[in-house]
């Protein structure tokens, strides 16, 4: 199905004594709050920021046809020629699925055709399953930049880094504008510029280790966090619950893998690869994200 | 080693291209809180001084219930005085572990020197609201030092009545102590031995402390509110200061019968080891109030406490806290005690005279007033975590009964004057 | 893949939001809101346990206003400059009431501090809460979505 | 003991006449203060209670006496 992207608005809306910018992209509520107490900035400076969002949302949502990812994902095994910033994004998702040994890949995207996550008891047959891994594996893609060539029905998705970059970009042009600290929020991952003047940090609620536990308030004064996993989305079949993070390995779900991992890191790119890969790790998330001198939070 | 998380943080700095990034600055709020504190006293003429580090931290779980655990860690040095009277020629004394002896000088009051002590103390609490208006706390505590064991537990419950103004408390705490002489207890009323003699010395001893305490706090007015607390003690067992002796004297002249001090050393008088009853109960009440004049606050309490060792004691204590801004304050203290000495006081034993049940000549049971003046300035820090400092003088001066006078006592101090210095800093973040 | 969707980290960076009005010292026309489902929460700088409930409220506020919720939050401190520096620690995303002269807590003989007072679409009086529990969350929650009804 | 009745019979006497005393929920702001509190500094009146408790006969009072040692 393809998504039109709705009539796209920036609303700029009162905060305090300070103003936030408000708009939709990558199906996320996203705001930009600034310290300024000039409307107009930042409404100038929101406007900016989602510009930048939504030409990320377009040029590499999977949904939308004739961009790159499009091209790409319907080239029938012929090479295409790739832009620097996708070739960079290319580049990046190589690393990461060394790092991850092989478990983060961005061709694991065609899972979803037989994996369905909405609380009920289907879960897909094993054959099926084996089938559509046929057409899953970064090491079967010719990738020499700046060409790339997909095997016949292998499809790329970077929805995984895609958002978490599209926050760093933003938090750039908020630093470039220099116009006080600011911090910019899609969907729950997000960034700050530096600290807030008037106050000693920005509160952000991150959810309680266990379903009923109170909010945490986090004191965030530089950097950026970023979320991986939803509770709420899992199947449930004969007594044991299969969560919606697949390794790309086993086209399985991963066994007892969080409800949601967040991590603090200096970049939201470098936060959400670390939540990520932490969901993938399955029951020794925490001790992966020790071993790598993280800040985390862990909900089971 | 965080390889994996620094080759991402290059790859991602390749892929933002972004040259300088503000390291993550991320911590969650604290649900500990600390209070910790340094304190040093320090008793004149070279007599007791204890420095001692004490901390209290507390967690907050949800919904208003405290988890709290306290750490105390005294280091105690110098001589306290071992219940015999000043005499105009040296003095020979065997040490409480029985090998070696401490000389005391031509009209100094005698001090034993061996008091050297490291007591480390720990208590936990747990405190969670009981319904809409009650309040239940429980507590565990233990304290072990060289000769001494301390294991207690405590619970109290309160519980608010008219609209939170008025609360009513009750709560009791139970204590089992071992008491474990060095060289074993001495039998009340033997003779103090020579060198490397036991004779006389049985094992540890132990004792029990039952309180009950009933208060109740109530609000007077917006800046006006008291407490008025009834408590209840109850100790049984061994009582005794196993380390304090008293000196038999001659019935005419006052002076201590001499003695002939053993081949490697001993007493060169006929001193007896105290002897106190094995029970005893005490009732206090005590008042509190505490007023808020715009900003500067009176915190006013009295004591009156009497047991049936026949000791009454009064206490008063007023601070008054005078904030400097809204960061800072000063405050005054002023404390006045007195009380009055046991019915077994003794400054010493007359020989020609039946020796009495019990008998003790710690000045802790004489009868005496005790002074305390101090200052407290307290500063909020840059983070708004609060210190202070707090820097007190405590006198006591006490007076023996005169018909417990005799002889060539009458011109001498007999009673051990005392001046410490209190100097404590606090730091709670 | 990861879901995109958190509605609950948005809410709680929402908390960052200041009130959208201080409204003047005109009193509370209660007339005004009927229809919709209005709680009315008394709370203080001074007390602790308001604290808690901010982040809860505007929670509710982000996921209920649309529905027809309105919060009010009901400030009785004697001086609104300590209630302006609390909402500088905690901020509100809901409107905030000055009832400085403690009107409103006489008229609803408040029993202790946090109190809420929830008013059903009818303007009857439907639930009153003192104090705030982390656990009950869900209770309170389930309250408004009964006084909401229809459409929740 | 008669003492113990008087004093027992001085707490219950002063509960009697709380229930006219009192403030609105509301008007706690001073009582809710740090230094408003009966005690403002628990380290503070520990080692009170400990220093007191071993030069003096008397302890406790305020809460239960600051004993646990072999310092009596």
């Amino acid at each position: 199905m393809v998504e039109h992207p709705t009539q796209r608005s920036v609303e700029v809306k009162p905060a305090g004594d300070g103003w936030v910018g408000h708009f939709v992209a990558m199906a996320s509520p996203c705001e930009v709050i600034l310290e300024s107490a000039d409307r107009d900035w930042t409404a100038q400076v929101s406007a900016e920021v989602a510009a930048e969002a939504w030409r990320i949302e377009d040029k590499f949502s999977r949904y939308l046809e004739g961009n790159i990812i499009h091209r790409i994902n319907n080239a029938v095994g012929s090479a295409i020629e790739v832009d620097e910033e996708t070739a960079n994004l290319l580049d990046f998702a190589a690393t990461l699925h060394e790092l991850s040994e092989g478990r983060f890949d961005i061709t694991s995207g065609v899972l979803r055709d037989v994996w369905r996550f909405d609380g009920s008891d289907r879960v897909p047959h094993t054959d099926s399953v084996s089938a559509t891994l046929n057409r899953v594996g970064w090491e079967r893609i010719a990738w020499q930049r700046p060409r790339l060539t997909l095997q016949a029905g292998m499809e790329i998705d970077l929805g995984g880094i895609g958002k978490e970059y599209a926050v760093d970009r933003c938090a750039g042009i908020i630093r470039n504008a220099n116009c006080g600290a600011g911090l910019v929020n899609f969907g729950g991952d997000l960034a700050v510029t530096g600290p807030p003047e008037r106050r000693p940090a920005w509160k952000v609620g991150v959810e309680g280790d266990t379903p009923d536990a109170a909010d945490r308030l986090i004191d965030l004064r530089a950097g950026a966090l970023a979320t991986s996993g939803d509770a709420r989305r899992f199947l449930l079949r004969e007594g044991v619950r299969y969560g919606h993070i697949l390794d790309p390995t086993t086209g399985w779900p991963v066994k007892n893998a969080p409800g949601s991992v967040t991590v603090a890191a200096d970049t939201c790119t470098q936060a959400g690869m670390l939540s990520t890969l932490a969901m993938l790790q399955g029951s020794n998330a925490e001790a992966f994200l020790d071993e790598e001198a993280a800040t985390y939070w862990v909900r089971r | 080693m965080p390889t994996l998380n620094k080759k991402l943080a290059a790859a991602t700095c390749a892929l933002l291209g972004t040259a300088v990034v503000t390291p993550v600055d991320a911590q969650e709020e604290p649900d500990w809180d600390f209070n910790t504190s340094l304190l040093y006293y320090g008793e004149s003429d070279d007599r007791v001084q204890d420095l001692s580090f004490k901390s209290l931290s507390r967690r907050m779980f949800a919904d208003d219930k405290y988890l709290s655990i306290g750490l105390t860690v005294d280091t105690l040095t110098g001589a306290s005085p071992n219940g015999a009277i000043r005499q105009d020629i040296p003095q020979t004394f065997t040490r409480p572990s029985g090998n070696g002896s401490y000389l005391v000088a031509a009209d100094e009051l005698p001090l034993d020197d061996t008091f050297h002590d490291t007591r480390v103390a720990l208590t936990a609490g747990w405190q969670q609201p009981a319904g809409e208006k009650g309040l239940l706390s429980v507590g565990v505590s233990a304290s072990k030092e060289y000769d001494y064991l301390h294991t207690g537990l405590n619970a109290s419950y309160a519980h608010d009545f008219n609209n939170r103004n008025t609360t009513v408390s009750a709560g009791f705490a139970y204590a089992k102590d071992s008491i474990e002489p060095v060289g074993g207890a001495p039998i009340p009323f033997t003779e103090m031995r020579d060198v490397g003699d036991l004779s006389n010395r049985v094992g540890d001893q132990d004792k029990d402390v039952l309180d009950f305490i009933l208060g109740v706090t109530q609000v007077v007015s917006r800046n006006l509110l008291f407490q008025v607390n009834y408590s209840f003690s109850r100790s049984e067992g061994y009582l005794n200061n196993p380390y304090k002796v008293l000196s038999l004297v001659d019935g005419v002249t006052g002076d201590t019968i001499p003695r002939i001090p053993g081949p490697e050393g001993g007493p060169s008088g006929i001193f007896l080891y105290e002897g106190r009853p094995e029970e005893r109960t005490q009732h206090s009440i005590y008042g509190q109030a505490k007023y808020n004049m715009s900003g500067k606050v009176l915190d006013v309490s009295y004591r009156y406490m009497t047991d049936d060792w026949e000791i009454d004691s009064h206490t008063i204590d007023v601070r008054y806290r005078w904030p400097i801004g809204d960061r800072s304050y000063l405050e005054p203290h002023l404390r006045f005690y007195t009380q009055t000495e046991a019915d077994f006081y003794r400054l010493s034993l007359d020989e020609s005279v039946a020796l009495p049940g019990y008998a003790t000549s710690d000045y802790r049971m004489g009868n005496f007033d005790g002074t305390t003046l101090g200052l407290k300035y307290g500063w909020k820090t840059q983070n708004d975590n609060e210190m202070s400092v707090r820097l007190e003088w405590y006198t006591q001066s006490g007076s023996v009964p005169a018909d417990q006078i005799i002889g060539n006592q009458a011109g001498r101090d007999n009673y051990p004057d005392l001046n410490a210095v209190i100097a404590q800093f606090s730091y709670r973040f | 893949m990861r879901s995109l969707w958190r509605v609950l980290l948005l809410a709680s960076v929402l908390a960052f939001l200041a009130p959208a009005a201080a409204t003047a010292e005109d009193p509370l026309n209660l007339s005004e809101l009927q229809g919709n489902v209005v709680v009315l929460d008394f709370w203080a700088s001074w007390c602790v346990p308001c604290r808690r409930s901010f982040p809860w409220l505007n929670k509710m506020h982000t996921k209920y206003a649309e529905n027809g919720l309105v919060i009010v939050g009901i400030n009785l401190d004697a001086q609104p400059s300590d209630a302006a520096a609390f909402l500088e620690k905690y901020p509100a995303a809901f409107q905030i009431h000055y009832d400085t002269d403690a009107v409103l807590a006489t008229k609803f003989e408040l029993q202790g501090m946090p109190s809420s007072v929830v008013i059903g679409r009818d303007g009857r009086i439907m639930a009153r809460h003192v104090g705030f529990k982390v656990k009950r969350q869900d209770e309170y929650e389930a309250i408004l979505v009964e006084a909401l009804g229809e459409n929740p | 003991m008669k003492t113990r009745i008087l004093m027992a019979a001085a707490v219950l006497a002063s509960c009697a006449a709380c229930s006219s005393m009192g403030v609105e929920p509301w008007e706690r702001d001073v009582l809710a203060r740090g230094d408003m509190q009966l005690t403002t500094d628990p380290i503070e009146a520990a080692t009170d209670d400990h220093i007191y408790f071993s030069k003096e006969a008397s302890s406790g009072g305020r809460g239960f006496g600051g004993g646990g040692c072999g310092c009596n």
